[in-house]
């Protein structure tokens, strides 16, 4: 664990320099990059717009597939959104030093994915007009949404975690924005002294702000896990086969860990180049992400061979059934594309030429976060089209909106993400600065 | 409508018409307040019901229709017919889109050379028509005009003639696609009268059909359904037993016990050697018949094993239902009598009306003397002689109403010809537009059946009356007032001695009730006519009937020597020969046995398909002496090799907007006789838009059957069935986390008796009709968006080849799996245990319907439209649902609310069968029972205790309160002598 | 006041300068250093856990009493499921749990650091977001020069007296 | 002194002998089986810990590292209690009489004992060498060997361990599913087999603390079990609280929600109908409730006695627990077989446990000396408490992120 500080900046200004340094006045390349994420996010907006004004029926969804890919990119999001609160809080708490370089880039991914995911119901509402009855809100006819809906579960804990997240983000960026202020003039200085809320760094502030920041990630940590089963819930509350399932809430936490770690990898190794951090988010920060893969990996793995193991052995047909069309039926496909992608893409970080080799970590990044895309898919829409009553059987595949509208949120993301790299400091300026700190002690 | 007879009619019914003439008042609240003074039975909002008579086929089953402010709403049988009692079938559930169809005439016009169609007044349009007509009697070739209608009846017929008679011309002819001629000209030979016999099956104990599908089509389905489950109750101890010979596992031959595959051709053969075997043993000795000698001479010349070999039976199945005719005391044997099913239905029908006659008291359950009026159809003979008069241009002026010959009658494509040439006229009288009006110059459209006064006289001795149900929704006029009108036009006074045409029916059974010599006067026999919906006497004894004659036909045909496939095309459950195509709702109605809608479909048997390599939905080139056309195949055991199966039905050119485009016309295939085609497979794959997700259950008991004899036995020992009612007492601490919950005063449930369900589809009808569901269309349905709130899953299963029919409805779960996961309550548990949908509060997660595990919610994945007129029909007690809301079943709760209000102020709960959802009210077999679990003596209660009781899904403890009743089944060994 | 490059120096600063007699009002610095904390003499854990333990059983039962009322209000029966249902509502509590304790904690920090403040206090220099530590000393005019020099000693880059209130005579 | 657990030993067998002898053997299995499942978490899972430890290079709680593994001497026993099992298995297995339809391959005594007993074994072997590599190195340490081959044999601990925690994780699921589930061979939850493996790893962090504030005086070892330690070690006993309490919740909750009888029936078996539901809320409290409670507090955390009552308090918990999960579906209706003849088996077992764990501690160095993380921290000790505690790779809960 010592060559993470080789090459690393040596005093707080030369930190502070290569972080803010990042911000530099982007280029033609980066604002093109923008603008052609904003008109992908522009597109799926308009897609949505149609398909409120013409019905669900624009999208492929149908008997018995009443659930398509909306709801597949819902959970894949939210996913997405574990590794961020996973690798800034857990591993805050775990005192795990490699996360202090990426925590900050993932929790903003975090931000943004759960943004997103929060979109996809409602994408998804038949009447989405009338969203708002699934909130609490005092009406005169003392109509309340029904507490033991999965689905107000659903509302709870995506809403408390969008706010949570986000909040713990900006929180850990306060020293860093005081840090811009007082390095920059005009209105930048202006802004940045809005959002740093007068930060001035007394000890009576770093004396709440250590203990509060201990705290949100006390918080942030069964948050994260209660989110994710909660999504999984979704599923297993139900009665249908492939989703009634006791695992699913420990499998969905690993599961979307795993594709979060991916989406970390995907994003960093590219971002870490183009922002010239290379000694601060090192090939030693990957290799540990790398490392937690495999195991996340192979947790995914044992919860597949346990499900299909459980079919059989509770003698139950209706599982069986549903298992066995899984992997042979019209779904085939995508579900040994699953397979291979989480289980087996991971175990090649077992060699530690591939995982400390860019070009390999991010590809396998890639292949887990389309394996994880398809595990939603297997589970969501391979459960749905072959249930009980065989006269009801059915396929589903997606229509031309509800593809847009999935181009439309990733454009999103990246839209969100872009802008991120340039106006916050992408890695946690205090927190490194800390870092040379106890480490010049110790 | 002339004024006069206006005037009559509201002296009787109180100003229906009118009402219906300010409109549909439910369209728009404000055109209810304009009733100064509102006449007596349309109390706006409250419904009225009146007796009439369904003239959609020729059974003439009794109906009451539901007036909601001035507008039919619901058709539903009339409990008192004797045709019917109560029930009712899918079409004439449908027949309310026949009266709001779109693409009805909108009043009368003429057409020139380029078939542009131009709006004219009844004024001019009448004096057009008269002067066709003086044109011809003037010159006095009247006979060179011919009046063409469908099969009339009663005194519709008698004015035709009467009015044929006076204009002196070419003459009357009813014409019938399903005439079952071969059925009369048989009785002829052998009964000595021209009739098509009605059959008492319920007295039956054994039932032969040759390709007789008397449960979906045949002569009089609903009726025979009806008796047929009768016939089939074990309650009264034995059980019928009913085996059908065809080429064809029809939805008829689905429910039987035994099913022989014979080839269409070869169904004469089987009957001949079943009549060869049994022969001797005839009873009544006594009396030997004329022809006795001959018949026996004829049958010497064959030899068993020829027979069974040219009918391709199994010699053991065979002699196994030789044994069973041998034994039976009573036996029916039918015969299709449709020359699109048996080529040789001649042969056939004589055979088996020659059969029935072996046994005495078979004798007297077959009715010569009050035989089916369809026999007075236009035979085939005069049908050809009206064709040759026409090529040879003898007939220069046709009068068309209610029969379209050019889609059914290939012959009759002559028409065409001779309009275009310009020495044929055609003037329509039909309401709506079809492929023989289409052609006719001059259209003076008559009033739908439910618009109009006449009477109905399926079998002498049943009279059903038809009375206007509402106002004319187009200006049309009733054909009657139409030829009373003409007549005047051109002979000067009144020679038909009526101003209208109810004026001529009143008369007519003035003279009734005279005969009939009933006490008091006739305008209160005639009020009670009105409400009761007719007259009938049903026979005090059925005289048996009498063998005229047993010798052979003349002509025994031969085999024609065709090679290739024999082509089978049968009427359908849908569209009957094809008058029903336009009707989105039947359009929809998936196919019993195939499931597919919206078209048509060969059939041809996986063993055919292999050997030419024709895959399922590949669109092949079907030749014939008929002619040509591209049809996809649908794969099937249903058909046995070599025989191709066509429905009926579809392939309409001018029919309306829904039966556009859909599927091929059969007719033109299969003329008669020479039904021999080849097929050719192409390279093109057309989908069908079919409902089933699959054949088979895979074996998940879904659809259960029981053996007789253990049901016996159980029910002796009076054994009860383990259920989870939907009641309190049925949570068990032990495997239920939950605490039962009560309901108050009802518990509404369903039983299903999968034994009586012959799965025709009535059911799902009439709940499209009832709620409003919506109709979605081909392209929709190939998404699998259909949106009906019940339907029939049929499933088969191989070894022996059988089928099973599933009505599957929301189950009204005691703990249903749909309502927890809605985050808003809109489905919730009513305090009567109905799951509720609340439209409004639905915003379209469709949790519910994922986690229904029957999958019986529908989604409203669009909001759904009906063209003009078709939504009068709307039923205003139903809300009419919007997209993104989801739907279901609701086991009619309009119908429970509204019983409720009725015995509102008299102390007292609902009894037993005062609420009947749509489905059970018009299921022939009773089928579908409802009613309300907690009370102990109810019929849903008792035959919840039946052994043979069980639920779908069970084990999942959703406590259903649709209870399914086990189809029975026969096991041979048990039959065998 | 005095400006250090290194944590280290200013923290051996601190003991130095008190026992001069001069109070140290305010430490800034770009880190979160709790040695500082110590030396001062102010406890490392600050009162907000109270606020966050309060936010949190305020969450819990205003969550879970807010779910039963409304089953009490309609009592609507899905699912055969009781009304209120014990299980699921665990759930609902946890989350709200969390949410109130998150916010309640969040603000009685930003109470207690006195965020947001809208003008920079006296002193405050803009290097000490980056990398600069500054010791604010309060004493009287008499030790002034002595402890500026003893700032100098322990190694202070740049000392500075700011004329406070507190500071004039 | 020396001879007591010897003795415990003989009570428990001589208890256990007179169960199978009388008129209900069933009974006397149940508990001995109880004891099995629960020991057999506590072994598995000390030394599986171990290898999660190495894994995530936490120095934290090198100075535990030895205690942890001393409970390797009690696997054998394990193997061959499992063994014993099968001359029992009729009268607790209902499958070995009434054959499940469907299940006759799986549910088949010699299969079922052969896999298990090649699980077991399997686990034992891998844990030995773990165990025997790190106890080589320290000594070779001691003995002032050359650091080469101590290098190495930690370099085999760190191949060793991931090897162990995979084994560990199916292992201890195939067992759950062979072991418990089956005694209720119509019923299935797919989290089952991660319920028990976790709960081992519960309850053997708890027999840890136990262990630790029984000798974190002892000569030899004393200062290094210090207060930050044992406050880690909470902070980790509080974490396992957390998992063991969620994936309980997982399972209750789904099955609640779906209410198949096929499912419920066992769990309201023991959560809803007399007498066990008592016996359910005992466990709630002790597994759940009241560590969850008393590990909120830093203070608790830090003593070691307070920890140890609390880790006591657990290991109570989860023996009724695995009680619970067992004895239901092994006859015994009625009222709650929980009597002398229980105490005596449960005795035995702790004995027997005792007894190894003596015999490998008089014969190994109790500090982990060779282990390079131990080194890192222990070899240049600052005495700055916050340093203890403090910004230090290496993780003290990274059993959780395994979990």
């Amino acid at each position: 664990m010592k060559d993470w500080q080789a090459s690393t900046p040596k005093s707080y200004s030369e930190v502070q320099e290569m972080i803010l340094g990042a911000l530099s006045p982007p280029g033609r390349s980066y604002w093109g990059a923008v603008i052609l994420c904003l008109f992908g996010l522009l597109y799926g907006a308009s897609c949505w717009a149609y398909q409120i004004l013409t019905g669900m029926g624009v999208a492929g969804i149908n008997h018995p597939v009443n659930w398509g890919i909306y709801l597949v990119n819902f959970v894949f999001w939210v996913g997405i959104a574990h590794s961020g609160t996973l690798i800034s809080a857990i591993l805050y708490l775990l005192r795990a030093r490699w996360r202090t370089s990426i925590a900050r880039a993932a929790e903003a991914m975090t931000v943004f994915a759960v943004m997103i995911a929060g979109l996809f119901p409602f994408i998804h509402l038949g009447r989405v007009w009338i969203f708002y009855w699934i909130i609490p809100y005092p009406n005169q006819r003392d109509l309340w949404p029904n507490f033991q809906s999965p689905l107000v579960f659903d509302f709870l804990a995506i809403s408390t975690y969008l706010t949570v997240s986000s909040m713990f983000w900006y929180m850990g960026m306060l020293p860093d924005l005081a840090a811009l202020r007082d390095q920059s003039t005009g209105l930048k200085r202006r802004i940045y002294g809005i959002f740093s809320l007068g930060w001035q760094g007394t000890h009576i502030q770093w004396r709440h702000y250590g203990t509060a920041y201990l705290l949100f990630a006390a918080f942030a940590t069964p948050l994260v896990i209660s989110v994710h089963s909660v999504v999984s819930w979704d599923f297993a509350l139900s009665i249908v086969p492939g989703w009634h399932s006791t695992i699913f809430a420990p499998y969905f936490v690993a599961g979307a860990i795993h594709s979060g770690l991916a989406m970390v990898l995907t994003l960093l190794i590219p971002m870490r180049g183009l922002l010239g951090l290379q000694p601060l988010i090192n090939v030693g920060t990957l290799e540990s992400i790398a490392k937690t893969m495999v195991l996340t990996g192979l947790i995914v793995g044992y919860s597949y061979g346990v499900e299909y193991f459980m079919a059989w052995y509770s003698g139950n047909m209706f599982e069986w059934d549903t298992f066995i069309w899984r992997a042979f039926g019209h779904y085939a496909p995508q579900f040994w594309v699953m397979v291979v992608c989480n289980v087996a893409g991971p175990l090649l970080f077992l060699i530690k030429a591939i995982r400390t080799n860019l070009i390999w970590l991010f590809a396998v990044g890639i292949i887990v976060n389309i394996g994880m895309w398809y595990e939603r898919f297997v589970i969501i829409v391979g459960s749905m089209s072959h249930e009980y009553v065989p006269h009801a059987w059915g396929v589903y595949s997606p229509s031309w909106v509800e593809l847009s509208i999935m181009l439309g949120s990733f454009s999103m993301f990246l839209f969100l993400f872009l802008l991120f790299c340039k106006f916050v400091p992408p890695v946690s300026v205090f927190e490194m600065k800390e870092h040379l700190w106890t480490h010049g002690k110790a | 409508m002339p004024s006069l007879g206006r005037r009559h009619f509201l002296k009787l019914l109180g100003l229906v018409g009118s009402a219906s003439l300010t409109g549909c008042s439910s369209e728009s609240p404000r055109r209810l307040i304009p009733y100064l003074n509102p006449p007596k039975d349309v109390v706006p909002g409250k419904a009225s019901w009146y007796a009439t008579t369904c003239m959609e086929c020729q059974a003439g089953c009794g109906l009451w229709a539901r007036n909601r402010d001035g507008r039919v709403v619901k058709l539903e049988g009339n409990p008192a017919h004797p045709v019917n009692r109560g029930a009712l079938c899918a079409r004439g559930q449908a027949g309310l889109q026949g009266l709001y169809d779109p693409d009805r005439f909108r009043g009368p016009g003429e057409k020139d050379g380029s078939g542009v169609f131009r709006a004219l007044s009844w004024e001019e349009a009448f004096s057009k028509a008269a002067m066709e007509l003086k044109g011809l009697l003037s010159r006095g070739e009247g006979e060179r005009a011919v009046f063409m209608t469908g099969l009339l009846t009663g005194s519709l017929r008698d004015l035709c003639i009467k009015w044929v008679e006076k204009l002196a011309l070419g003459g009357l002819v009813m014409y019938e696609p399903l005439s079952y001629e071969p059925l009369a000209q048989a009785a002829q030979k052998v009964f000595g009268t021209w009739a098509v016999p009605h059959y008492s099956m319920e007295k039956a104990d054994l039932i032969i059909s040759f390709g007789a599908d008397f449960l979906s089509t045949w002569i009089s389905p609903v009726e025979y359904a009806r008796r047929f489950s009768e016939f089939r109750t074990p309650e009264e101890g034995k059980r019928g037993f009913f085996v059908f010979f065809g080429p064809r596992l029809s939805q008829t031959a689905a429910n039987a016990d035994m099913w022989l595959q014979v080839r269409p051709g070869a169904q004469r053969y089987a009957a001949l050697a079943l009549l060869k075997a049994s022969w001797k043993d005839k009873e009544g000795e006594k009396a030997p018949w004329p022809g006795s000698a001959h018949l026996e001479a004829f049958l010497e010349k064959w030899e068993e094993e020829t027979l069974l070999s040219k009918a391709g039976l199994k010699r053991e199945e065979f002699h196994f239902v030789r044994k069973l005719f041998q034994r039976s005391r009573r036996p029916i044997v039918l015969s299709s009598g449709l020359e699109t099913v048996d080529p040789h239905a001649h042969e056939t029908a004589w055979i088996s009306h020659v059969l029935c006659s072996l046994k005495k008291e078979s004798l007297e359950l077959i009715d010569v003397g009050r035989g089916w009026s369809v026999a007075s159809a236009a035979k085939r003979s005069e049908l050809l002689s009206l064709r040759d008069k026409i090529e040879s241009k003898e007939i220069s002026l046709l009068l068309v109403h209610g029969a379209n010959p050019v889609f059914s009658f290939p012959e009759f494509e002559v028409l065409e010809e001779a309009v275009r040439k310009g020495h044929l006229k055609l003037i329509g009288l039909s309401s709506t537009e079809d492929e023989t009006t289409s052609l006719s110059s001059l259209i003076l459209p008559a009033s739908n059946f439910l618009e109009d006064w006449a009477d109905v006289e399926p079998r002498p001795g049943i009279r059903g009356i038809v009375q206007p149900v509402m106002g004319t929704v187009f200006d049309t006029r009733g054909l009657g007032d139409v030829l009373l009108e003409l007549t005047r036009r051109l002979i000067p006074g009144d020679p038909l001695g009526h101003y209208s045409f109810d004026g001529f029916l009143k008369e007519r059974w003035k003279s009734f009730h005279e005969e009939l010599g009933i006490p008091g006067g006739f305008d209160s026999w005639w009020a009670e006519i009105l409400r009761r919906g007719g007259q009938w006497v049903e026979p005090s004894s059925s005289k048996r009937c009498e063998v005229a004659s047993v010798s052979p036909p003349m002509e025994w045909a031969s085999d024609e020597g065709g090679q290739g496939f024999e082509l089978l095309a049968y009427p359908t459950v849908q569209f009957l020969d094809g008058r029903g195509a336009n009707r989105p709702w039947l359009q929809e109605l998936p196919d019993p046995m195939t499931q597919i809608t919206w078209g048509s479909w060969l059939e041809i048997h996986p063993q055919d398909a292999e050997r030419l390599g024709i895959s399922n939905e590949q669109v092949v080139v079907l030749k014939g002496f008929g002619g040509e056309a591209e049809i996809p195949a649908y794969v099937t055991p249903l058909t046995i090799p070599g025989v191709l199966s066509m429905p009926l039905g579809q392939g309409h050119t001018s029919f309306g907007r829904f039966a556009k485009g859909c599927g091929v016309n059969g007719w033109k295939l299969c003329s008669r006789g020479a039904n021999h085609v080849s097929i050719q497979p192409r390279a093109l794959k057309v989908k069908f838009a079919n409902t089933d997700g699959s054949l088979s259950q895979h074996g998940r008991g879904l659809a259960q059957g029981m053996d007789l004899g253990e049901y016996q036995e159980a029910k002796s020992k009076g054994q009860l069935p383990k259920l989870r009612l939907p009641l309190p007492e049925a949570y068990d601490p032990k495997e239920d986390f939950y605490p039962p919950h009560k309901h108050n005063l009802y518990r509404w449930a369903m039983v299903v008796d999968l034994d009586r369900c012959i799965g025709c589809g009535a059911c799902v009808i009439a709940c499209n009709a009832e709620n409003n569901v919506a109709i979605v269309g081909r392209e929709l349905v190939l998404q699998g968006r259909e949106m009906q709130w019940i339907r029939i899953e049929r499933y088969l299963e191989d070894h022996p080849l059988k089928v099973r029919f599933l009505p599957m409805l929301c189950q009204h779960c005691d703990a249903a799996p749909c309502e927890s996961v809605c985050p808003v309550y809109a489905p919730h548990h009513s305090a009567e245990g109905l799951n509720n949908q609340v439209y409004n509060r639905c915003i379209g997660t469709r949790f519910c319907s994922q986690n229904c595990p029957y999958k019986v919610r529908r989604f409203n994945w669009f909001t759904f439209t009906r063209p003009k007129p078709l939504h009068l029909q709307l039923n205003p007690d139903v809300t009419v649902r919007q997209k993104g809301v989801m739907e279901k079943c609701s086991f009619c709760v309009q119908r429970i609310v509204e019983a409720k209000n009725r015995i509102r102020g008299e102390r007292r709960t609902l009894r037993d069968g005062e609420v009947i959802p749509a489905c059970a009210q018009t299921c022939p077999t009773e089928a579908l029972v409802f009613g309300n679990l907690m009370d102990p003596e109810s019929r849903v209660a008792r035959l919840s205790r039946d052994p043979r009781a069980y639920q779908v899904l069970g084990h999942l403890n959703t406590k259903p309160a649709v209870i399914y009743l086990r189809r029975l089944e026969t096991r041979r060994e048990d039959m065998a002598p | 006041m005095g400006i250090f490059t290194s944590l280290g120096q200013l923290e051996e600063a601190i003991p130095l300068i008190e026992r001069k007699g001069a109070k140290v009002r305010t430490v800034y610095s770009p880190i979160d250093c709790r040695e500082i904390l110590q030396k001062v003499g102010v406890r490392k854990t600050s009162p907000v856990r109270f606020a966050t333990l309060l936010g949190g059983l305020a969450g819990l039962s205003l969550g879970v009493g807010f779910a039963i009322y409304t089953f009490l209000e309609w009592k609507f029966v899905t699912s055969g499921k009781p009304t209120p249902p014990a299980v699921p509502l665990v759930v609902v509590g946890f989350e709200m749990t969390i949410l109130f304790g998150f916010l309640s904690t969040l603000l009685c920090m930003l109470f207690l650091c006195g965020l947001p403040r809208l003008r920079g206090s006296q002193g405050y220099d803009p290097r000490f977001s980056k990398d600069r530590f500054g010791l604010l000393l309060e004493c009287d005019r008499a030790q002034r020069e002595e402890i500026e020099i003893s700032l100098e000693q322990a190694g202070a880059e740049e000392v500075r007296v700011l004329r406070t209130r507190e500071t004039s005579q | 002194m020396k001879l007591l657990p010897l003795a415990g030993i003989v009570l428990g067998a001589a208890s256990f002998l007179l169960g199978i002898r009388g008129e209900d053997p069933s009974r006397a299995w149940g508990s001995y089986l109880v004891n099995l499942v629960f020991w057999m978490g506590i072994c598995m899972g000390s030394v599986t810990w171990v290898a999660i430890m190495n894994m995530t290079n936490a120095s934290w709680g090198r100075p535990l590292k030895r205690l942890a593994e001393a409970q390797v001497a009690t696997m054998p026993f394990l193997w061959i209690l499992v063994a014993l099992l099968y001359a029992g298995h009729r009268s607790l297995y209902i499958w070995s009489t009434h054959p499940v339809h469907g299940k006759e391959r799986w549910l088949e005594a010699d299969f079922l004992f052969g896999r298990d007993l090649l699980v077991i074994g399997a686990m034992t072997l891998v844990s030995y060498f773990l165990v025997h590599q790190s106890v080589r190195a320290d000594e070779e340490k001691l003995l002032g060997g050359d650091e080469t081959s101590v290098r190495l044999r930690w370099r085999r601990q760190i191949l060793l361990s991931p090897v162990l925690g995979i084994l560990y994780g199916v292992g201890m699921s195939v067992l759950a599913w062979d072991l418990i589930m089956s005694l209720d061979p119509h019923w299935v939850s797919t989290l089952f087999g991660g319920y028990y493996f976790m709960g081992g790893l519960y309850s053997a962090l708890a027999w840890l603390a136990v262990l630790s504030f029984l000798f974190h005086r002892r000569e030899g070892i004393q200062g290094k079990i210090d207060g930050s330690v044992f406050h880690d070690l909470g902070k980790l006993l509080f974490a396992f609280c957390l998992v063991t309490g969620d994936f309980f919740y997982s399972q209750f909750l789904v099955i609640w929600y779906g209410n198949i009888p096929e499912e419920t029936k066992y769990v309201i078996l023991r959560v809803k109908t007399e007498p066990w539901n008592s016996v359910a809320w005992v466990v709630l409290a002790g597994a759940f409730g009241i560590p969850f409670l008393a590990l909120l507090s830093r203070k608790l955390k830090m003593s070691p006695p307070l920890l140890g009552a609390t880790a006591l308090v657990v290991l109570g918990g989860m023996w009724l627990e695995r009680f619970l999960l067992v004895v239901p579906s092994v006859g015994a209706r009625g009222q709650i077989p929980l009597g002398w003849a229980e105490v005596g088996v449960a005795v035995g077992f702790l004995s027997l446990e005792i007894m190894c764990f003596r015999w490998f501690m008089e014969r190994v160095p109790w500090l982990p000396v060779g282990d390079p993380l131990f080194e890192k921290r222990w070899g240049s000790l600052s005495g700055d408490p916050l340093e203890v505690s403090g910004h230090l790779p290496g993780s003290n809960k990274g059993g959780k992120v395994r979990g």
